[in-house]
């Protein structure tokens, strides 16, 4: 099986770590990870908003490429890409009409072998996972799903749009004991973390709360945008909350990076505005 | 006397049977019947490569019946054949001797179980020959199997020589002699000729032995052997049954599994 | 020659709307044969059938064809119009130019050409038709009555109080179904039990009710007033004729934590058990999955204790086979269960109950004896929301349909939990209010009006639990779908309604026809609401569609004057539509070959053997013979007779051939 | 042949697909006014002559259709009829006729929506196909 | 059936433009409330989701379907789908704000509110169009441009960039000019800067 990875423009910026995680990640568990040739963005809220053609016709151009150079399956990490990219297969299989006019748009053709597969998707497949853990992750997580990675549920047909499981189940397998929660799918806010910062810290504050109050020692994302509006956002979340929220946010990678012993620069904990005051094991907790 | 004919004269002698019916030498290198009444009349039987006939096709005609108990010389075909007509109800236990030579001399048979032990002992299977040409057949192509046969049923006569060569065929009563309707068209056409031989093939659907008489019996050479064997490997792909193998009623055609093949129905 | 006449009936304008009916008529004058046709308004109306009447000894035709609906329909109305003017009633057959042309097409020419084809078809076809006369059957006077809830229980004693014998067969091991888990009924708020009990006594008591409890059908052959039902009467684990019904095998019992299924899940029982106390009969039953004998081996602990040594452990299944002549299918209704909500925490937050379980906290004979406690930790819960429409009217779970009972037991509820907890909050949230019914609005109105229950238009979206309480967001879609978050101490579900479990498996066993969500189907949805379509089986209560109980109860007295009207004939008189084999003069004596391939296509075992012999007795040939009692008119037999010596009458091969003739030679024929 | 108007027969059984055909007419469901419906009691009831005669007689499109399997009204002439059709569409096949004009289906008392769609279609690929030209012509040579 | 978005009958239904583009028909919603109850914005909208769907309902009473083009609502839906997830009717909610978007764009409809986040939008696109990849520097500073917010975040920028979030050149797509060839194909609906 031939896996292609579409980082997306945030993991090249403002979710690097995301990136320098997975990477460091992959390489310890022994896989390679092409990226896509000539990737382009994927459009993500902006063009959907906007442009219904621009919409389907940027990740239809992503898909082209990857078919191209054969890759079964493209992983796409960041929940938001992940999903335009989902959705855009979807569209394009279901309308054969639509397909060829948006191949001819991007002069590409996609016929709709490559699959699009998010990370958790990716982390389930390795087999034997726990046997690469080295520090369990002994700490109370709370698994945040966010919007994109389940929903449309008749679309990425991944886990159960209400209540899933498949994070939590990696979590468990990397030590973690994750906590039973209300917000495991709510909103963040995701794409108004510029333009409606007071929305973001509204609903990041909501999630953020409820994890605390059940005893969450860390958040885990698969997501550059929650990761954006939970982690950057917190100085307008503690504003808006009038209270300190400490509790850090860590990509479900930079979790299993720890937990198979990679170094925490390595995995760029240092990136985050929240500082990780944990590491893997719990008898090594120590600041990093 | 070699063993068939010793044989018959034995039954002929003591009156276990009264005619014996098997082949005698014919013309254009074909066997032809021959109805042994007397025994010393047992010496003109042969039985050779060019014994293809399926004599069982006498048992159904009355005027056979009339003559009295029958011994029958039997190829493997014909074994299945004296199957499938006691299947069918046409056929009383004992009331006839199946003669089946064979290298150990002459076996005969009588009951139907010791008829399914050696149709069960024989090779039943379409022959490596006959399979392929049927897979030259399904290779074809539609547009050229519907020339093969429109050309090929263009020639047929409705003479019903298959028909009258066929044991199977023992209706007093066909299809085509039925008026009220008027199922087939009473004079040879395409449309006729071609309902005539679909009906004939599904007739034999799940019954068919491959005698392959209907094909020698053809004035015009039509290879409806074709037919019947294309139905005998559907038969058996789809509902794993095989026609003339017991004598109890187990019809491939009028009885079901629940999870027979449904994949062409939406 | 033929003398056909043709009525064409316009159906008020359901059928002229699309379908030119004038030029219908005018063509249908033109098929050879037809010596009368004419269109009018309604044709199965009184004047409508007095121009088939009238036409028929007018005309002195010999053979109709009314081109109007279904022959599902009124099939039978214009075949007794035949009757009654001299015609033989099989010379009539029905056009159906409204359900398969009028309704399913755009108006135009093409709608029309179809329906004149439809026409000279069915012309064609009975051109063909040959006078039939009706068979008699005769009629086995008991009945079968599946289900002892309170559709099947009403049933039975009906048809008991009738004179006739019943056989009640109920899957539990007592009767009074889900009625008997109801703790006060609406719009009277009676207690249910108290009116239930009583009927239940009185099927135990009655001298021409047989009950098997705790048994199911486990085959049915045969047809109206001449069925074979084999029922299967699973072990009880004891001689029903020893056990005295004391109840100290219960009490010993070691295996006492089972959830009970009557206290739907919220109470305990022990391995050997009566459902609940009043049950009838009052005869334990062993549940051999928990119980520790049959998991261990070890134990028989109730087999020591008990009086009259009616514990037997190694009682197999039995199976009786009785004949009856008709049924009636009560099976009732389930709900939905949990995992069916995953957004409202069903399943997953113990104080998300669904409707039977808040019947039982509310049932003076339930766990809480009565007081209003929630499942969790036993509190008395001081917020209350109900959801109504919990599953139903949702297209993406499945079920489209309204469920008809809930707005009113939600109402109930609400109610009963206000009279439990005076000072308590009950909210609904609810879509519209359904309550039609005698006394219904105004019981709903009460709960508004006068037991403080505050209602909310609107579906929740999502429970969720937050320190110790259940979060209800909804919105209330009165105020601009103003979000509302509501911090509940207790949820109940108005779950969906859906058939039994098992229902299809029943349906296919009796053949009776059931609709996408498993619920039987009725022959008519407003003219034969309580009969199916295979002849002799009726249907009571919930297992057609959900009811309530003055419903349930009165579709079971309905179903039971049926199966009473049946019974009143000595002979039943059925449709001649069956296979007959030829017969023809000697020496042919049959076209029949008797090769008997029929005989293993049939699925009544309806075929014969028939010896025919000469006047010495000596054996002529064997050939087919057809039982005109067992035969159901399938025509599978003669679809498979090489010799056609086998013909169905009402759809021959003379009758279909000239259909199919008749229906593609359009223009050969009437241009 | 964009004006082509298909000539379709359905055979349908009484207690399922006629009255699934009954359910589509009261829903007011529209299809394709090509299929006319003929009426038998069951499938096991339909001969497959009845099938060659509708060819010969200008068909260009057939349905056939009952109840589905365990729903039989009779308990098992679906059954029956379902291996008959089997064996059948081999042996048309094999004499080059083309199977994909006989459309076999199982429509439900209930599948009103379902039969609707079945017609649409299944004219809508016999209209593709065109007429039945090859049979038909078989029918010249005949009858003419 | 997706039919060209930019073209459609003059006078028809709003409803109807709606069923066009994105095959909801929104007569199916019986205004059961679960996706305003569900939404996470519905409180800071003008017309909750299910207020919107009545509106397209309300088809030929004029003005009232042009007060969903008019609405914030539309330009707060933040696509998180839980709408179109728990809907009875399994209605795509999402996809008709998006079409509803669409049309108020090209109806100049947008409501004032609405400006941030559409600068926001806009400025996303632009930086795409030029590099092929989102230059979140780039887009941040167009962002202030258009928007006029040009405090906000000012204390983000360094600290981003001290962690190494934020780089100073953008990253490129190598055939910037098959990108361009897209966006030129892709005429956005209005599409003039404010």
């Amino acid at each position: 099986m031939k896996t292609g990875f579409y980082p997306g423009c945030s993991m090249k910026g403002s979710a690097r770590e995301y990136s320098e995680s997975l990477l460091a990640v992959a390489g310890a568990l022994g896989r390679t990870l092409p990226e896509v040739p000539d990737w382009n963005c994927c459009g993500a809220t902006a063009a959907h908003n906007l442009d219904p053609d621009l919409a389907l016709a940027l990740p239809a151009r992503i898909l082209a490429a990857a078919e191209n150079v054969g890759m079964e399956e493209v992983l796409v990490p960041c929940a938001a890409c992940y999903s335009r990219l989902k959705v855009t297969r979807h569209e394009l299989l279901e309308d054969e009409q639509l397909r060829q006019r948006i191949s001819g748009l991007v002069e590409a053709d996609y016929r709709g072998s490559t699959e699009v597969l998010n990370i958790l998707e990716w982390l389930s497949r390795v087999p034997e996972l726990e046997k690469h853990v080295k520090k369990p992750f002994q700490r109370k997580v709370a698994c945040y799903y966010g919007c994109l990675l389940v929903r449309p549920a008749g679309i990425v047909k991944f886990d159960r749009p209400e209540d899933p499981q498949t994070m939590d189940l990696l979590m468990r397998k990397l030590g973690a004991e994750p906590i039973d929660w209300a917000f495991k799918t709510e909103c963040c806010g995701a794409g108004f973390s510029v333009s409606r910062t007071d929305l973001v810290a509204k609903l990041s504050g909501h999630i953020l709360e409820d994890a605390v109050s059940r005893g969450a020692e860390a958040m885990i994302v698969a997501c550059p945008m929650c990761h954006l509006n939970l982690d950057m956002r917190r100085p307008n979340i503690e504003k808006r909350a009038g209270k300190k929220i400490s509790i850090p946010v860590i990509y479900i990678t930079q979790a299993l990076g720890l937990a198979m012993g990679l170094p925490a620069k390595k995995l760029g904990l240092h990136r985050h505005k929240v500082a990780v005051k944990i590491s893997a094991a719990n008898a090594a907790a120590k600041d990093i | 006397m070699n063993a068939l004919q010793e044989k018959a004269r034995e039954l002929l002698a003591t009156k276990t049977v009264r005619v014996v019916i098997g082949y005698g030498p014919g013309s254009g290198g074909q066997a032809r019947a021959l109805f042994v009444r007397e025994a010393a009349q047992a010496r003109e039987l042969i039985f050779d490569e060019t014994c293809l006939q399926n004599l069982a096709v006498y048992l159904m005609k009355p005027d056979v019946r009339q003559l009295g108990k029958a011994a029958l010389v039997a190829r493997p075909a014909t074994l299945r054949t004296l199957l499938q007509l006691a299947a069918e109800n046409q056929l009383e236990e004992n009331s006839l001797l199946a003669l089946v030579p064979g290298a150990d001399g002459v076996l005969s048979l009588s009951t139907f179980s010791a008829l399914e032990a050696q149709v069960a002992s024989q090779d039943n299977e379409l022959s490596v020959a006959e399979k392929s040409e049927l897979e030259k057949f399904a290779a074809m192509g539609l547009d050229a199997r519907r020339e093969f046969w429109q050309e090929q049923f263009s020639r047929c006569l409705k003479c019903y020589a298959c028909r009258a060569a066929c044991p199977l065929c023992y209706c007093t009563r066909c299809t085509v002699e039925c008026n009220q309707p008027q199922w087939i068209p009473v004079p040879a056409h395409d449309l006729g000729n071609l309902e005539w031989n679909v009906m004939r093939a599904m007739h034999l659907a799940g019954r068919c032995t491959n005698c392959g008489d209907c094909s020698r019996a053809c004035p015009v050479g039509i290879p409806l052997y074709l037919l019947n064997q294309k139905l005998i490997l559907d038969v058996s792909a789809n509902f794993n049954s095989r026609s003339g193998m017991t004598a109890k009623a187990d019809h491939s055609l009028s009885t079901f599994k629940p999870d027979d093949p449904e994949d062409f129905i939406k | 020659m033929a003398r056909i006449g043709v009525f064409i009936c316009h159906c008020g304008e359901n059928i002229s709307a699309t379908v030119d009916v004038k030029k219908v008529a005018a063509a249908a004058a033109r098929i050879p044969g037809v010596a009368h046709s004419v269109e009018y308004k309604y044709m199965c109306s009184d004047p409508g059938q007095q121009l088939v009447k009238n036409a028929i000894r007018e005309k002195n035709l010999t053979g109709v064809v009314v081109a109007a609906c279904s022959p599902r329909m009124h099939e039978p109305t214009f075949r007794r119009a035949c009757a009654e003017a001299g015609l033989n009633p099989f010379l009539c057959e029905m056009a159906n130019i409204r359900e398969h042309c009028s309704w399913v097409h755009e108006k135009g020419d093409a709608t029309t050409e179809k329906a004149v084809d439809i026409v000279r078809t069915l012309v064609a076809k009975v051109k063909k038709n040959k006078a039939l006369q009706p068979i008699q059957v005769p009629v086995t006077k008991v009945a079968l009555v599946i289900g002892g809830g309170i559709a099947g229980i009403q049933s039975s004693l009906d048809i008991a109080n009738a004179g006739h014998r019943v056989i009640l067969v109920e899957r539990e091991p007592s009767i009074g179904g889900h009625m008997s888990q109801l703790s006060e009924t609406f719009p009277t708020l009676d207690c249910s039990q108290c009116i239930l009990t009583p009927r239940m006594v009185e099927v135990a008591q009655h001298p021409n009710i047989t009950l098997y409890s705790y048994a199911e059908l486990e085959s049915l052959d045969g047809f109206i007033g001449n069925f074979k039902a084999r029922i299967r009467k699973k072990a009880r684990s004891l001689d029903e004729t020893l056990c005295t019904g004391c109840g100290l095998c219960m009490q010993k019992c070691p295996t006492r934590r089972i959830p009970s299924e009557f206290d739907a899940g919220l109470g305990l029982r022990p391995a050997i058990y009566v459902p609940f106390p009043q049950a009838v009969p009052n005869k334990p039953v062993i549940d051999r999955e928990h119980c520790t004998y049959y998991r261990t081996g070890k134990c028989r602990l109730c087999e020591k204790i008990c009086p009259t040594q009616a514990i037997r452990f190694d009682q197999p299944d039995e199976i009786v086979e009785v004949d009856v002549g008709a049924i009636v299918l009560a099976t009732g209704f389930d709900i939905k269960h949990s995992d069916f909500f995953p957004e409202y925490g069903y399943g997953r937050y113990p104080d998300v109950i669904d409707g039977l379980q808040f019947e039982r906290l509310a049932s003076a004979s339930g766990p809480t004896l009565g007081e209003m406690r929630r499942p969790s930790d036993g509190k008395v819960p001081e917020t209350v929301v109900f959801i109504a429409c919990a599953g139903s009217r949702d297209p993406a779970k499945g079920i489209e349909y309204c469920s008809k009972i809930c707005c009113m037991y939600t109402a109930k509820h609400a109610m009963l939990y206000r009279h439990k907890v005076h000072g308590g909050k009950p909210y609904v949230f609810y879509m519209d209010v359904r309550a039609g019914g005698k006394m219904y609005e105004e019981f709903v109105r009460r709960a508004m009006e006068e037991e403080g229950v505050q209602y909310v238009r609107g579906r929740v979206s999502r429970v969720f639990e937050r320190n110790g309480k259940l979060v209800v967001k909804g919105a209330d879609t009165l105020l601009g779908a103003r979000p509302i978050e509501i911090e509940a101490d207790l949820v109940v579900l108005a779950t969906a309604a859906v058939a039994q479990p098992g229902a299809e498996e029943l349906a296919q066993k009796l053949h009776v026809s059931y609709d996408t969500h498993q619920f039987f189907a009725e022959a008519h949805p407003k003219l034969r609401p309580v009969e199916t379509n295979t002849a002799g089986i009726f249907l009571a209560g919930a297992c057609q569609a959900p009811k309530d109980i003055p419903e349930s109860v009165a579709q079971a007295s309905g179903a039971a004057a049926k199966v009473a009207a049946l019974f009143s004939q000595a002979e039943l008189v059925r449709d001649p539509l069956i296979a007959v084999v030829d017969r023809q003069a000697p020496p042919v004596y049959s076209s029949c070959v008797g090769c008997f391939l029929c005989q293993s296509a049939c699925p009544y075992q309806a075929i014969e053997k028939e010896e025919i012999r000469g006047r010495d007795g000596q054996l002529i040939k064997t050939v087919a013979k057809v039982n005109p009692g067992l035969c159901q008119g399938c025509g599978t037999c003669v679809a498979f007779c090489r010799t056609k010596s086998i013909d169905i009458q009402g759809f021959s091969h003379e009758q279909v051939h000239a259909e199919v003739l008749a229906l593609l030679n359009r223009g050969e024929r009437d241009a | 042949m964009p004006d082509f108007q298909p000539k379709i027969v359905a055979f349908v059984c009484n207690w399922c697909t006629y009255a699934g055909a009954d359910l589509t007419g009261t829903s007011r469901m529209k299809y394709s006014p090509q299929v006319s419906i003929i009426r038998f009691p069951c499938t096991g009831r339909i001969d497959f002559m009845l099938l060659l005669k509708a060819f010969a007689s200008g068909a260009d499109g057939i349905i056939v259709s009952g109840c589905h399997p365990n729903d039989c009204h009779y308990s098992s002439g679906n059954f029956h009829a379902r291996r008959r059709w089997i064996i059948f569409r081999g042996l048309l096949d094999f004499l080059g006729i083309d199977v994909s004009r006989v459309q076999f289906s199982w429509v439900s008392a209930a599948e009103g929506a379902k039969w609707a769609q079945l017609v649409n279609e299944t004219s809508e690929r016999i209209r593709e196909l065109g007429p039945f030209t090859g049979y038909q012509r078989l029918r010249g040579l005949g009858v003419g | 059936m997706r039919s060209d978005p930019h073209v459609h009958a003059a006078g028809a239904a709003l409803a109807d433009l709606v069923l066009e583009k994105t095959g909801v028909d929104v007569a199916r919603c019986y205004q059961c409330g679960k996706c305003s109850a569900g939404c996470p914005l519905a409180a800071e909208m003008d017309f909750p989701p299910s207020q919107i769907m009545h509106l397209l309902q309300l088809r030929d009473l004029p003005g009232f379907a042009e007060m969903a083009l008019r609405s914030h609502t539309i330009w707060l839906c933040l696509t998180c789908e839980i709408c179109y997830c728990r809907c009875p009717m399994e209605l795509d909610i999402p996809k008709v704000m998006d079409a509803l978007r669409h049309e108020s764009l090209a109806r100049g409809m947008v409501h004032p509110k609405a400006k941030d986040i559409l600068a926001f939008h806009r400025a996303f696109l632009d930086s795409v169009r030029v590099t092929g990849r989102l230059f979140e520097m780039g887009q941040v500073v167009d962002y202030k441009l258009r928007s006029g917010h040009f405090l906000q975040d000012l204390l983000q920028a360094p600290w981003m960039f001290w962690v190494g979030k934020l780089h100073l050149l953008p990253e490129r797509v190598r055939d910037r000019r098959a990108l361009k060839r897209i966006f030129a194909k892709t005429r956005r609906v209005g599409e003039k800067r404010p």
